[in-house]
This record gives C-alpha cells, structure tokens and sequence, in this order.
C-alpha cells in the first residue's frame, strides 16, 4: 500500500540547494508509486516565483521543473496564504496551479501524512 | 504528530511557524531551540503559548550543554534522549522544522 | 520499532550529526532497530575516513563506523549529493556505502519512523 | 562601513540586528536577502527604515534569479557584482552579518 | 602599526561550531600583536553563559577558555545590553567580566575597527 | 586595491561559495588584488578535487583552481578546520594548500580590505 509523503518546502531558492534537491526526491518518491504532496510555506513559497534568471549567478534555472512535475503526476502544491501574502505574491505570480491554503488546514493535511521530509 | 525544533527562537522563524501551523501532537525543542524554555527569555511566552495546544518536551543534555538546565520554564517537561526516541515512538509521524 | 535516520548537514559545523548519533545510540539501548542512516546534503561529508578530529574531542567519522559495526545499522551515503561535494568510495570508512535517493524512500517506505536532522 | 546581509529577513533576524547597532555607511543585500526589498513584502519596511540611516544597496543577480528583478522598492539601487566590488572598496571596513 | 581586530558572536554555543572557533581565532589574532575585541550580541551572548556541561552531548567544555583569555591580555568583552535582556541575562550570568553597550555603542565601536570577523 | 576574501561555507550546499568566487572574479575584472582566499569552517569542502558535479552545473571547485592558475590567487585551506573534515593534501585541488589561520589573520593585516561569505 502507498504511503503518504509530504515534502514541505521552507526556503528561499538559489540562496540554499533544497529547493533544487527537492525536485529530485519528488520524481524519486512517485517512480516508487507513493502519494506525493508538496507544501510551500515560509520562504518556500518563493520556489515557485516565475521569471527565474539565475544566469548571473551562473546556476541552473529549475523553475521549468516545477512545471514538468504533472506529466508525473505530481500535481498537489499546497501554498499557505499568510506566508504567500507576506511576501507580497498570488497564486498568479507562481509557475504552477496550487491550492492555497490556511495554516490550520496545511497543519491538518500533515497530520494526515505518513512521511514528512523538510526542505 | 511529534513536532521537532532544532533552532533558536531569535535566529530562525520555525517556532512561530509552528505555531501557526500545527495541529497537535507534541512539540520537542533540540539543539539551540532548548533556549525558548528558559526563564527570562523574551521568547518563552512563545512556548507558553505552544504548550496551550500540545504538551511541550525540551531535551536535556542541550539545555545543559547550554548551561540553562536550572531555567526551565514551568508547563515545559525535560527529557533525555530516551525520552526523545519515546516521543518519537509515540507518535505516528514526526516533522522535523529545519 | 524499526527507524530510519535522515542526516542532513556534515560533522561538526552543526550539531545535527551529533543530535542524529546521539538518537540512534539512545533508540538502540532501547530495543529498537535503526535499520538505515541516509546522509543527504552536506550529510555526505560525514563519511570521510580521512577526518581527524583533535585527540580531545569526538569523533562523528568514527562513531557512525562503530554503530554500523556493532548494530548492523545500514549508513548510505547519497551518490549524486556525494558526487557534487567529491565523496566517493575510495574516501568511505567501514560500514558506509554510497547509494542512491531511492534508498532515503524505501527507507520512508518501510520503516515505522523517518527522523530528519539538519542545519 | 559596509553591513553585508546575505539571508532572508523572514529566516533570519540579521536586518533586524543591522538596523539596531548600525550607525552608519552603506548596506547591501545579497543572496537570500534580496526578497527584502521587494513590493509587497511585509519586511520591506525595514528596509525603508534602513534607507533613512544610509544608502541601500542590492544585488542585481540575486534578485533576477529569483525572478524578483521587476519589484524592488523605490529607494534602493540595484548594483552588479562590479557595484558589489565598489562598495567594498570605497567603505574602510566592511561587515558580513552572518 | 596594529590592526583593529573585532570577532562579533552571534551563534549560540553548541548548536554550531562557530564560538569554539572563534576563540582559536582570537589567541592567534593576540599572538601577531593585534588588538583584539570580542562582541556577543544575538544569540552569541549565550556563548558567555556560566554553568555549560556538554558531556551529554560528548562535546568538549569551552567555557573555561573564555576565563584563560584575559592571560593573553584579551579582556575587551562587549555584550549588547539589548540582546542580553531579550534573554533574561545579567551580566552575573556570565563567565567573564564584561562591558554592556547599547546597540548604538557597539555600532560605534564597530565603525571604529580595521577588520571585523563574524562568527 | 588588495582585497582578502574568507569563505565559510562548503560548495553547493548555500551560496556562500558561489557569491565568494563571483565577488573574486569580478573584483579582478576591475583591476583589483585578491591576494588570498581562506577556506575556513565548512569552507574546507571547496578543497575537494573528487568533487564532479553534474555536466550541466557549475564547477565550483575547479572554478577556484582556474582563479588560482590566471590570477596567482592563494588559495588557503585552514588546517585544523580541514584535518576534522578530513579535508588533506592527498585531496588538494591545483592551486589549494593548506595552512594555518596565521594565514587569514595575516591577511586580514596585509590586505586593504578583507570580505566573509558564509552562511
């Protein structure tokens, strides 16, 4: 029976490799037939910024990735509203379709998990 | 749910983070985040606060490394790291907040 | 019960690779099984054998080795983190060997617990 | 003097800490600091605040990696890595606030 | 002609390796002739805190170290009054004799040196 | 002008390593010094000449190589932090020695102006 994995993203892209890691352990996660989820929070939420250039600091561009997840049937990015709207983003601003949700409903969506790895 | 934080209240956001988010279980302070349960600190009515919601443990051995084993706040429980694999055993996933 | 441990950060630096012996010895005495150690990230850099601490402090390299040695627990080094950051299998110490991502999920997958440390 | 401020404001307290004991020079944010000085995030405050005690400066790089190059507040000026190099280079000392 | 040279601590003690460091840097610092200052503000005055017993974590004491600097004629210790008392600490607390500063002392101060190392 | 540059932190892992090399470079261009990198703490692990990072990433540690052969920049791992790490000469990429941290205080008294990256 599949288990339940939720991969919660907490920090800024570029700045730190987890965002870029992420992606990887996805693509691994679903080719093992679980159920993956991925939850953007904190700065988390700025994995999924479109406009992404990092040709200046002479790093990849992995934003399209994020894109590429649904051909895999990754498609559950949760967002948290109040980390989003501190930051001053919408869901228009993202690269991906997301479900934004409260704190409280994010905190219960992980309760529900049976494995939880933190980005 | 058992809810680890690893860092200090004034460095990192995790604790408020929790806060926010988590809904239940428990809640274990490792590493520099000992420091939110100790008497005094601004941050300690954070914990008060997380304590409300879920029973909060704080380790030990970190707490002393620190030199604060003699400033627990009340509400709060110390253990050890048996207590840490206990409170993992418990509960039947765990978060680290990194 | 059956865990698995998730290391993060490299020896050190952070606490993170004592916090993660510190509970595997501890969930050892008692009674469990920790059935596998993942190093990610930086975590791939505790499994240098030639780190060599000062006489009078702790050594994480060594340590891990024992653990392995003396309760069969599985250290897995991740290939594509150890690459990146130049850990290989002329630089493991006894009892590591270097895998890929899929052993940190199957480890998700059939252990009862996954304990993540990191920075 | 030159503060350096690498990490997020919402990671870490760092621009809290330089807009406490700073008195005076120049400021850049660089790395995960950028997001800092951007329309509609709540800690850009702090960054207009830094602005009334000295010039603020941030790094354009870091801010088009992040897709973030299109909204950074009035007030700040966006310099290249050769911007980053002058400012070293015209303040007698700088500080990394790591 | 000696350097200004100021290490500002900002990392509690323990979690990362950074006060255990830089208390090497300051004897070597004292040792080329330099005048030597140490700032604790942030976390860092958690560095100072008398009482630190590591063994259960098996790191070293470096505590005591703290008290030896003065021998090297290392005795400028600045501590910010502000980030002291956000952590319920007196200047009783600590291990060595220290001067309290405002922030805008210590910013100051900081303006005042040729090199300053963070740590 | 003569500038001095420490580095904190590993390669890959945050930025620090990325900004460093960048800010040498660019620094160069204008006609500067950089008359000494000091990897200190996880900055050692930018020492690792096994390191092979995937074909479409950057190099970050032959980058430093290549910084050292066109521009005689002295590249400085610090012994202590490297023996722990088990970052030795057998592992030196061209261009890297290792030495004490005489070497960054040196530096910090020689050079103009000296720049951390960290963490």
């Amino acid at each position: 029976m599949a288990k339940k994995f939720m991969f919660v993203n907490r920090k800024a892209p570029y700045g730190s490799i987890y965002a870029l890691e992420a992606l990887e352990v996805v693509l691994i996660t679903a080719a093992f037939e679980q159920e993956v989820s991925l939850a953007f929070l904190d700065d988390g939420v700025y994995q999924l910024k479109k406009g992404m250039m990092p040709k200046g600091i002479e790093m990849k561009n992995f934003g399209p990735s994020y894109r590429a997840l649904p051909d895999y049937d990754i498609d559950k990015f949760y967002v948290e509203r109040e980390s989003m709207e501190a930051r001053g983003l919408t869901p228009e601003d993202l690269l991906v379709e997301v479900e934004v949700l409260s704190a409280q409903e994010l905190g219960q969506l992980m309760e529900a998990q049976d494995v939880i790895l933190s980005f | 749910m058992l809810h680890i934080i690893n860092k200090s209240p004034f460095d990192r956001p995790t604790l408020d983070t929790v806060l926010r988010v988590a809904q239940g279980g428990a809640a274990l302070l490792i590493e520099d985040a000992v420091v939110a349960a100790t008497r005094g600190c601004i941050a300690a009515n954070k914990v008060v606060e997380l304590a409300k919601k879920m029973p909060v443990y704080v380790l030990g051995p970190d707490l002393e490394a620190r030199g604060l084993a003699d400033r627990v706040i009340e509400g709060v429980q110390v253990v050890g790291y048996d207590g840490f694999v206990n409170l993992v055993a418990e509960h039947r996933n765990c978060q680290s907040w990194l | 019960m059956n865990f698995a441990v998730l290391v993060n950060e490299g020896p050190y630096q952070h606490e993170a690779a004592d916090s993660a012996y510190l509970f595997c010895r501890a969930a050892i005495e008692a009674g469990h099984r920790i059935s596998r150690v993942f190093f990610y990230h930086d975590g791939v850099n505790n499994a240098n054998r030639l780190s060599e601490p000062p006489q009078d402090d702790r050594n994480i390299v060594a340590r891990w080795s024992k653990l392995a040695e003396a309760h069969g627990v599985d250290l897995v080094v991740c290939v594509a983190a150890g690459l990146r950051r130049g850990i290989k299998d002329e630089l493991l110490p006894p009892g590591f060997r270097i895998s890929g991502l899929g052993q940190l999920i199957e480890a998700g997958i059939e252990a009862d617990r996954l304990v993540t440390f990191g920075d």
